[in-house]
């Protein structure tokens, strides 16, 4: 399933971009994340319970940039593994000066595997839409954030 | 201030009484009423056909509802009084819905008849002279996968008197 | 048809229930159990413990009050809204309950259950969305309510917080409703739904086009009104084996039309 | 309910009847039945037994990088594990039916080094109960690396990835068939018509009860006993002796009652492999429960197909002279019981129609799907689908009647029994007179006024019928036809029929019954023969390889009971009535001749006051032999019969034989009010007409038709096993893979009419997979009913109300690409 959007942040491009490389303020746009260790720059894993409603779906989640051009476009290849469920997910986005602020392209494949993955089909389009937003939201706290304190 | 809560258990000791026959039991918190009635009792008239509570053939009857007893847990039916299709005949002596399924032709391989047939019992209970129309969405919950329904629902007509 | 290990308790009162919610973020209240048992022999949802709602009287009943609202308590099956003299107030009540599943999970399930497990293709969140209903959620922090239209926050998630039960649903006097669905055969999973209740102006919610309801305000009862408000509406419709997007696009357009339909045709008479 | 019988109703078996075939005697099965005292493989348990639990791959198409089980294993109350390493070097893969370079595959019981499809078996945990063999699944760590998948057939070939490196090829096998002068054909034709592509979608018929069993190991013996719900031990045994390196009398099969099987409880030999290696690895009884969604995900798809550029030769009155087709099997990740499907739809090529000059090239490839199997109406239900689809078509291009051109175009009863241009001999049938009923059960004369009554609804009215031959007792050797190694050839079913030392009349079957109810009609074919009532016959319930009644076909599959299972019955039941009147005649000293049974005894004729009731018989020869004439040597009061049906071996050059022995038929005709701004549609009246021949028992023959038809019109609407780009099955479980409920259930009318088959022992036919008409009857009401609104040709068997939507939407993209050239 591909999912793609446009977002503007109120923030200069190079206040975005590091947020967006900085694997510990992405650690707090993430949803569910228990653990998180950073590896290298590249490269970093997190447990996380994915809040579900029902019982959280709990995921081994294993990130790795696979692409990079500072400060304006990077990839991410995040690969989950849950019992009964994998998820394979290829992310990128792309930064570009907007008036007063950042324009972010983003776009994002999920795929979800197993039997967790059969039975969510039903509802899975919905709720990535869902996470996505819970994400954007979250990283837009993180880049005024960063904006008040690097300010 | 409230009460303290009460504990929780992931097993529990409950007492069921099934077709008149009272068993006590220390059961684990997940498990399903199907598999209690079924595993531990060995009363296995009643049948699992599917794992999401679609096909209704472990039908069961507790404290007068009917209800599907894979959509339930053995703990949740601590102190309930249960019946099965095990109880429905009188000795040999077959009830009327059983001698109306087996006239009615009503039955190929007989997987699903034993939750239509509570299906049927709590819905003459309840409405005694059923149109055909109630008698399909009272058996909406029992999928049959031989017959194509309609020799069940002459069955359940005949049944009831009509 | 395995769950994984989980706790399990019993409170005979909401304190405690509210208590053990409370104690264990991974605690989930089971009403009904029709759909959150299936995510567990899935598999697919594993809560740590289960607080079984089932014994607390307080969730049970329901009540007319004299200006006509309906208090209906959490743990009132389908079948007990269907067969309650009360309900009645509001037919479009048992009528939706009755086209539910079927006779077994009318038994058990709840309309609490049914609204917080907010899965889109659940009859009654559209529904009472449409009917303005009002949820009562009590927690350590006492009782507070909350509109249908901010109840719903996304596939399974509710208002419901974190030790806090849905204790009671209130629903207005009204009675020119209606609910149109199509469904993966009779009575069966809603592909698209559409509810809507005409009192003074009309309210429409639609339901499995988005991750909760689309509530939508139609400016006349007029079939262009009405389809003119679903093409207003940004939702976004997911596609799956039962339907493309584009078809549930259409859906929600024709049954809001229908069942707006309905409900002006009870404002006759 | 509005059953309509056209033949006049019958009395009941207590009340006296001349003969007791062709009585509706209630069903000897159904008394345990409706007490929920049947015994099904699920009911079975033994001391300390071990509960079984696959762990299945996630993804549709990758190599398995690692398996560790040491968790698992580590997991108190597990009592061990079987991974597919251990399988590889204990067993030996499966035969392959193919030839090559199919039949190199490696099939074994549990995944080795690879995973083809979701849900495939990987490793096997066993516990000590259901839920801890789960819980230790979830700790069996296994490491993939995934691999492009393939999810349609018609991207198998090329440079797609290959599932069987073994065999260096996705094309599992290939074959053109011609028969008759198609040049001549498409010369002699007013027109061309011209069909891109058909599509028969996948799906099969879920009995409820899903597969399972319960395995132990004697070790002093070294012989298994296999309780198991298996409808093809005979099959199963082929399949398993080799692989597991032991003789067929090692491996016995047990079973009673089944619940329902339809085809898809033959192939679990690589299930019932597992669970037997698991009893003797782990020293304990192992049983396996296949869960509903495990059964989805992998157990016995029918067979997926595409028809690619149809070419049809016609004249302008409708008259069909021949076809071309490219038929593209989709078979998906394994070869169970394929390729056999390649050619067992040419037991009907032509369908129930009269065209001489037909021509197939058929192509079957492996796809990152499950395995199909036989599924009720194998094979030929895709191909009957396709020929019901080419006369709708024509109709419509040509704008004639499809009642028309099917009267035109069907066998007439006039030319029976009728050889059909590959040489297959349908034996008896009136195809128009079973069109006229089921049209006028459906009150045709006056169609058009309801379709303007409809239409004033906002409704679009549709009517289609669906024509289905039901071959059935097929002659194996045409398993030669898909490969000339093959050594298998005819077919045969095993009764014995015994008279006890009491008295008692014990049937052993060989077959193998899910509901088909085997134990009346026996019954009353032996209390016919026996001259006793129906009751007195036991007939012993399901089957046990250590009967010793059972033979290399032996079985309940394929549309044969009332041909084999009865014939056999019938040849065991006249043994042992000579041999009753060969005693009779010794003890009452009256010539052979002049005696009868009748009423539990051997008597004579003319004076039945002298007579030797059974049980005598019985005492005599079990317990009280002593002095008995030296001629009665061989009475043994106990026969076994097996029951051959009359084959040759097909001219293979010419892929030309007889490969079915009867062919009962079935016309139903559906009429459909579609609701335009939906798609949805209800079936407002539908009318099922059956010809088995000879019928022993009609009401289990009606329960027949009225079963396959319900399960054909939950294929036409909802049930698909729909698959994503990622091989991910999306119809995993009930929710999604919807069957008929008792809401969804249409008024069904039935009629039948009995043409007796002329090459069978009772004149039977073997009946209960002409189901499929439902299919087709709806693809046609759903074109009729499109008719002037679009004109949308319905390409593809299934027809949800969102497909529907998308033909009146899209006639053109979302519906079938046709074109006619004037020859």
């Amino acid at each position: 399933m591909n999912v793609s959007g446009e977002r503007t942040f109120a923030a200069p491009r190079d206040a975005v971009w590091k947020v967006l490389n900085d694997p510990a303020s992405m650690a707090k746009t993430m949803p569910g994340v228990q653990s998180f260790d950073i590896h290298d720059a590249e490269r970093w894993t997190a447990n996380v319970k994915i809040p579900l409603g029902l019982g959280g779906l709990k995921m081994q989640i294993d990130m790795n940039k696979t692409e990079e051009r500072a400060p304006e476009f990077a990839k991410l290849q995040i690969k989950g593994k849950g019992v009964g469920a994998m998820l394979n997910m290829e992310t990128s986005f792309e930064l570009s000066d907007a008036d007063g602020g950042t324009a972010m392209k983003w776009a994002a494949e999920v795929k979800l595997a197993g039997p967790v993955g059969s039975m969510g089909q039903r509802v899975l389009q919905p709720i990535v839409n869902q996470q996505v937003e819970h994400v954007l939201s979250a990283l837009d706290r993180e880049v005024q954030a960063a904006v008040a304190g690097g300010a | 201030m409230e009460a303290s809560a009460p504990a929780v258990s992931t097993s529990r000791s409950i007492t069921v009484t099934i077709n008149g026959t009272t068993y006590e039991r220390e059961v684990e918190a997940r498990k399903l009423l199907i598999h209690f009635i079924r595993d531990d009792l060995d009363l296995t008239g009643s049948h699992i056909g599917c794992d999401t509570g679609n096909c209704g053939a472990c039908s069961v009857i507790v404290d007068g509802t009917l209800v599907k007893s894979c959509m339930m847990l053995a703990v949740q039916a601590d102190g309930a009084s249960i019946e099965t299709v095990e109880g429905l005949a009188d000795g040999e002596e077959l009830n009327k819905l059983q001698t109306a399924f087996r006239s009615n032709h009503a039955l190929q391989c007989g997987y699903c008849t034993p939750g239509m047939l509570m299906s049927a019992t709590a819905l003459l209970r309840s409405n005694p002279t059923p149109s055909e129309g109630e008698i399909k969405k009272a058996l909406q919950g029992n999928i049959c996968r031989c017959t194509g329904y309609w020799n069940i629902f002459k069955a359940v007509k005949e049944a009831s008197g009509q | 048809m395995l769950l994984r290990e989980v706790g399990y308790a019993r409170p005979e009162s909401l304190g405690e229930a509210i208590q053990l919610l409370a104690a264990d973020d991974g605690a989930r209240a089971l009403a009904g159990g029709q759909t959150l048992i299936n995510v567990m022999k899935a598999r697919a949802g594993s809560p740590d413990a289960l607080v079984d709602l089932s014994r607390i009287e307080e969730l049970r009943g329901i009540e007319l009050a004299g200006d006509g609202t309906l208090e209906i308590g959490a743990m009132t099956t389908y079948s007990q809204i269907m067969a309650s003299s009360e309900a009645r107030a509001r037919p479009i009540l048992g009528e939706v309950c009755a086209q539910i599943a079927d006779v077994q999970v009318r038994n058990r399930g709840t309309i609490g259950g049914n609204i917080c497990t907010s899965d889109p293709t659940n009859h009654l969140p559209p529904l009472l969305a449409a009917l303005g209903a009002e949820m009562v959620i009590y927690g350590a922090a006492g009782e507070r309510v909350v509109a249908a239209d901010e109840f719903f926050l996304g596939v399974y998630m509710t208002a419901v917080g974190t030790g806090e039960v849905l204790t009671k649903i209130r629903v207005p006097a009204g009675r020119s409703d209606g609910f149109a669905a199509v469904t993966l055969g009779i009575e069966g999973t809603c592909i698209a739904s559409a509810a809507a209740s005409i009192n003074g102006s009309v309210k429409l919610a639609l339901g499995c086009v988005d991750a909760v309801p689309v509530v939508l305000a139609p400016a006349s009862v007029a079939a262009d009104d009405v389809r003119a408000a679903v093409q207003a509406a940004d939702f976004f419709p997911p596609s799956d084996v039962h339907a493309s997007s584009e078809y549930r696009t259409h859906l929600a357009e024709v049954l809001a039309v229908r069942a707006v339909a309905q409900a002006s045709e009870k404002t006759k008479g | 309910m509005t059953s309509t019988t056209i033949t006049p109703e019958r009395v009941e078996s207590d009340a006296p009847a001349a003969t007791q075939k062709g009585q509706n005697v209630p069903r000897k099965e159904d008394r345990r039945l409706v007490q929920g005292e049947g015994i099904f493989v699920d009911d079975v348990k033994r001391h300390g037994m071990g509960y079984i639990h696959f762990v299945r791959s996630p993804y549709a198409h990758a190599h398995i990088t690692s398996i560790d089980v040491s968790k698992a294993e580590e997991l108190p109350g597990v009592y061990g594990t079987l991974t597919g390493e251990e399988v590889a070097s204990l067993t030996e893969p499966f035969f392959q039916l193919a030839r090559e370079p199919a039949s190199h595959l490696q099939d074994y019981a549990l995944a080795v080094g690879k995973v083809r499809f979701v849900g495939e078996s990987i490793v096997a945990v066993v516990a000590e109960t259901r839920e801890l063999a789960r819980d230790a699944s979830e700790l069996v760590e296994i490491e993939y690396d995934p691999i492009a998948p393939i999810v349609d057939a018609r991207m198998a070939q090329g440079d797609a990835p290959v599932l069987h490196d073994d065999a260096g090829t996705n094309v599992m096998w290939e074959g053109s068939f011609e028969w008759g002068d198609l040049d001549a054909a498409f010369a002699e034709a007013d027109k061309i018509i011209k069909i891109d592509e058909l599509h028969f979608h996948r799906f099969n018929s879920t009995p409820l009860e899903t597969n399972g069993a319960l395995a132990e190991f004697n070790r002093g013996t070294g012989q298994w006993t296999i309780h198991c719900n298996n409808q093809f031990p005979g099959f199963a045994a082929i399949m398993m002796g080799p692989a597991l390196r032991c003789g067929i009398d090692k491996l016995r099969f047990v079973t009673q009652d089944i619940g329902g099987g339809f085809g898809n409880k033959i192939t679990t030999h690589p299930q019932l492999v597992v669970c037997c290696l698991l009893a003797r690895k782990l020293r304990r009884p192992v049983q396996w429960t296949e869960w509903r969604t495990d059964f989805h995900m992998s157990m016995s798809h029918a067979n997926e197909r595409w028809f690619l550029d149809t070419e049809v030769a016609v004249k302008n009155d409708g008259t069909l002279l021949g076809f071309r087709t490219k038929a593209l099997d989709d078979t998906g990740a394994w070869l169970r019981y394929e390729p056999l499907g390649c050619i067992i739809w040419s037991q009907v090529a032509p369908g129930m129609y009269r065209w001489r000059n037909i021509r197939v090239d058929f192509t079957q490839v492996a796809t990152n799907k499950a395995p199909c199997s036989p599924n009720r109406g194998y094979s030929r239900m895709q191909h009957l689908w396709f020929t019901e689809r080419v006369i709708d078509i024509v109709a419509h291009e040509l704008d004639l009647d499809p009642v028309d051109v099917r009267k035109l175009n069907y066998v007439r009863s006039d030319e029976m029994p009728y050889e059909t241009p590959n040489g297959c001999v349908y034996d008896s049938g009136d195809y128009a007179r079973m069109l006229d009923l089921g049209l006028e059960l459906v009150d045709y004369a006056n169609i058009d006024a309801r379709r303007a009554d409809a239409k004033a609804r906002g409704k679009l009215l549709g009517l289609g019928i669906g024509s289905t031959l039901d071959s059935g007792t097929n002659n194996f050797a045409q398993s030669q036809l898909i490969n000339s190694d093959l050594q298998f050839s005819g077919n045969n079913e095993v009764a014995t029929v015994k008279l006890d030392i009491f008295g008692e009349i014990v049937v052993t079957l060989g077959t193998v019954p899910q509901g088909q109810g085997h134990e009346t009609p026996t019954s009353q074919v032996v209390s016919d023969i026996l001259g006793c009532s129906v009751d007195d016959v036991q007939v012993r319930a399901g089957h046990d390889s250590y009967w010793n009644s059972h033979a290399g076909f032996s079985g309940t599959y394929a549309s044969q009971f009332a041909v084999t299972g009865l014939g056999a019955v019938k040849g065991a039941a006249d043994l042992l009535a000579a041999q009753i009147k060969r005693l009779g005649s010794a003890v009452l000293g009256a010539p052979i001749e002049a005696l009868e049974l009748a009423e539990g005894s051997v008597r004579i004729k003319d004076n039945p006051e002298v007579a030797l009731p059974f049980m005598a018989c019985g005492a005599i020869i079990n317990a009280n032999n002593a002095g008995l004439p030296d001629d009665l040597e061989d009475v043994t009061l106990n026969c076994r019969y097996v029951y051959k049906p009359p084959f040759q071996v097909p001219d293979l050059e010419r892929n030309f034989g007889n490969l079915t022995l009867t062919y009962a038929t079935q016309i139903h005709v559906a009429v459909i009010e579609v609701d335009p701004e939906t798609g949805y549609y209800d079936i407002v009246d539908y009318a099922a007409v059956d010809d088995c021949g000879k019928r022993i028992n009609p009401r289990i023959v009606e329960g027949q038709v009225m079963g396959a038809t319900a399960l054909a019109l939950g294929a036409a609407t909802w049930e698909i096993y729909a698959y994503d780009e990622d091989g991910n099955l999306l119809t995993p479980n009930f929710y999604d893979y919807h069957v008929p409920h008792a809401l969804d259930m249409p008024p069904l009318k039935t009629a039948d009419i009995e043409s007796p088959s002329p090459f069978t022992p009772l004149g039977t036919k073997g009946m209960g997979e002409g189901g499929g008409a439902g299919i087709h009857a709806i693809c046609a009401a759903v074109q009729d009913a499109l008719r002037g609104n679009g004109d949308a040709i319905v390409a593809d068997s299934h027809n949800p109300y969102h497909k529907v939507w998308e033909l009146l939407e899209h006639p053109a993209e979302a519906g079938g690409h046709v074109s006619v050239v004037n020859a």
